[in-house]
């Protein structure tokens, strides 16, 4: 599977954890893969902490708005019933737990839902930007993320070694491989995508797997 | 979305001992139909919380004057005879709180603050029982968050999305309180269709508002 | 002289300390009337902490606005320029330091500047409101009151001996009787009301005065 | 009321070693005229509080290319390479806040607190030097508040009392930065009378605000 076939795959299965009415904000990159794949008669309200709910679709070539955009620094355009607000009173938002899910990608999540997503020490350091106050206050913090690295390495592991963003804040992990979800006993396997096997995501995951009773297959 | 109730459903939702935030100051911008609906249920054991407990006959005083809340943190009971005597005979325990800082930790609770230092109080009894913290040789007290399960708010107009919009000084203490009630219930004036309220003059995003309530209804 | 006179000669004299572009809060009661008396050629911005900056003139008689009012509970208006803003904010304006000048009535004023205003133990306690923020944050805090309580005891003490408002805070004294400075080496006697005279004002204070240099007259 | 100033006397005001609040996030909402005049005038060794250091030739990032920032508080800097290589080379001095925390240590400032507690950061290096205190069971960092002689504003129109209305996501953290600059420049597109921005729609109110800027100057 090619990169942009993972990505979909992924965007596919995480929106389907969108409910209706839902609030959501969607990280830099493969998360917003998802936005595109909302499931029939779903309306989610998706946030960008930048100052707006209600982002709408990319606007067309040459309809963008120079002061309009999102947390990625891309052209947005605003849905009917948007509202503006400016960035404290949206972090408020994120850190008081109002939005229902945020969608971030990762480079290690490890048994105890520890996140590592924003520094690679000796490497240019971007900065954590919002994501530390994301994972700390929304209710469900969902990983978007290819299972795998460039090296074929896990990304899932037993204990996180890069520093951390957050400890214990991720509920579910979406990968191009399975869906796991992080319990107090540990990660449970609870679906296995298609294309592969269970065998196969156990043997591409260093962290150990609870295998639920009935793993799923999506696709 | 919010949902559009009537005043009794939303009273329906408040059970005894349930903490409410109020919007409001000295009546303006209080939701008199919400509270009404409230006392025509007559569910007791409330706890209030709100910057000033308006008046025997206006604003969220009725609910004092009809004996329906056991608890109250207010900066200001000195319009509203009922509150003070309820005080007096002990039937009533009221916390009193400095204005700015009763505002900041309610903001503190829906900002998912764990508190905030003030220097407002300081030398005073309002320290008592309070840790202090010195900051660059400054003394603050570290005031804790105030949660709650329920906001009642007064609100202008809405859009179908719950996106407010208030009415000159009735606006006051509504803002915050609504960020901080897990449930939120705003009763307004009109309820317009997406698109009428312009999204840069919304005070107060849906996000924060679960019910709607008509105050003509 | 009688309540009104004295109300009015102090609120003459409060007023002179406000500069043109000022803002200012006022507190309820005796320190409304310097409103009365704003110096010529000075515009003051006057805000209330309900929620706006720009307080106009009190409506006329069946112009009132149900939804504006003062934090006294008054009806009011506002000007060409004013703002509304959720009651949070406007404290933000007061503890941030952000008025020039808030004009407070007072029970006990001291020699260190503690101010005792908002309690008398065994009565009916109102409550403090605002007054311990405005009072915590404001620039220059002025006390405005008679220099004598009703029963012609001294409200200029040497330690208050009322629960606190504040430590250290007050900085001007307006009375029926005098102008008083609060300073590090304790009150200055600036000025004396031309009815009266230095002894007498010496005679009718509890605290220790240091006298200035040039001690004026105001009317 | 503020004062109408060029960009030119704007940039004047400021001295090596001063401290500046920059609204604004990857270019949108920042002062672009006030940052070009502070480039003309050259004044360098200037620290910086920004939520985003923007990009080389866009925004704030402008006078990090151009070498004037000797430090900077910041939550991201990966669209601005020039702040990457001159962190790198030790030239500036970057430290790197949550998001969050930034906007609330500015807003702490601006209101006078002595500091907030914040889950954010938790069990990740941004606690290491910090205050941990426990609040009902759960720990939070004590996170003082930032100061700043100055701050950069962009909006999109002002009245002649300096109160402030933005435009879309322009607003961002500008409303917080004009809350703790101790002194407050604004960069508007246009400058009306009194009257002409609602009351009820004002963004900033004209208290935080010193001086006006025209954007088109």
């Amino acid at each position: 599977m090619d990169r942009k076939e993972k990505r979909k795959l992924i965007g596919k299965r995480v929106a389907q954890e969108m409910k209706d009415g839902d609030f959501v904000n969607l990280g830099i990159g493969m998360p917003t893969e998802s936005a595109n794949h909302i499931p029939e008669g779903v309306t989610v309200y998706f946030q960008s902490e930048n100052g707006i709910m209600g982002v709408g679709a990319t606007p067309e070539k040459g309809q963008e708005d120079q002061n309009l955009i999102n947390a990625g620094g891309g052209f947005i355009t605003e849905i009917q019933g948007a509202s503006y607000f400016d960035s404290c009173l949206s972090f408020a938002i994120i850190r008081g737990g109002h939005l229902d899910m945020t969608v971030l990608g990762a480079l290690q999540v490890d048994e105890e839902g520890n996140l590592a997503n924003w520094m690679i020490p000796g490497k240019l350091v971007p900065g954590m930007g919002g994501a530390m106050d994301l994972v700390s206050g929304t209710k469900k913090v969902v990983i978007s993320m290819e299972h795998c690295d460039k090296k074929g390495n896990s990304k899932i592991l037993k204990k996180c070694n890069l520093p951390l963003t957050a400890q214990k804040v991720v509920n579910l992990i979406v990968t191009d491989m399975a869906v796991i979800e992080v319990t107090a006993e540990g990660l449970v396997l609870k679906e296995v995508a298609e294309w592969t096997s269970v065998e196969d995501v156990v043997k591409a995951t260093d962290a150990n797997l609870i295998l639920s009773n009935k793993i799923k297959v999506f696709k | 979305m919010p949902k559009i109730i009537s005043p009794k459903e939303a009273a329906s939702l408040i059970k005894p001992g349930h903490r409410i935030l109020f919007g409001g100051f000295l009546a303006v911008g209080a939701a008199e139909r919400l509270v009404d609906a409230l006392i025509e249920k007559g569910t007791n054991n409330l706890h209030m919380i709100v910057i000033a407990t308006d008046y025997d006959q206006r604003g969220v005083g009725k609910l004092i004057t009809n004996k329906q809340i056991k608890s109250i943190q207010t900066s200001h009971i000195g319009t509203n005879k009922a509150s003070q005597a309820q005080m007096n005979s002990g039937e009533i325990e009221i916390e009193l709180i400095p204005q700015g800082t009763l505002l900041e930790r309610v903001r503190a609770a829906g900002a998912g603050l764990g508190g905030i230092l003030t220097p407002t109080g300081i030398g005073t009894i309002v320290e008592e029982g309070k840790q202090k913290i010195n900051v660059k040789g400054k003394d603050y007290l570290l005031e804790l968050p105030i949660e709650a399960e329920f906001a009642f708010i007064r609100a202008y107009k809405a859009d179908k999305h719950g996106n407010l919009i208030y009415n000159k000084t009735a606006r006051n203490s509504n803002p915050t309180m609504a960020m901080t009630g897990k449930t939120v219930i705003a009763e307004v004036d009109e309820i317009v269709e997406c698109g009428v309220i312009p999204a840069e003059d919304v005070i107060t995003p849906g996000i924060f508002v679960n019910y709607l309530v008509r105050h003509g209804e």
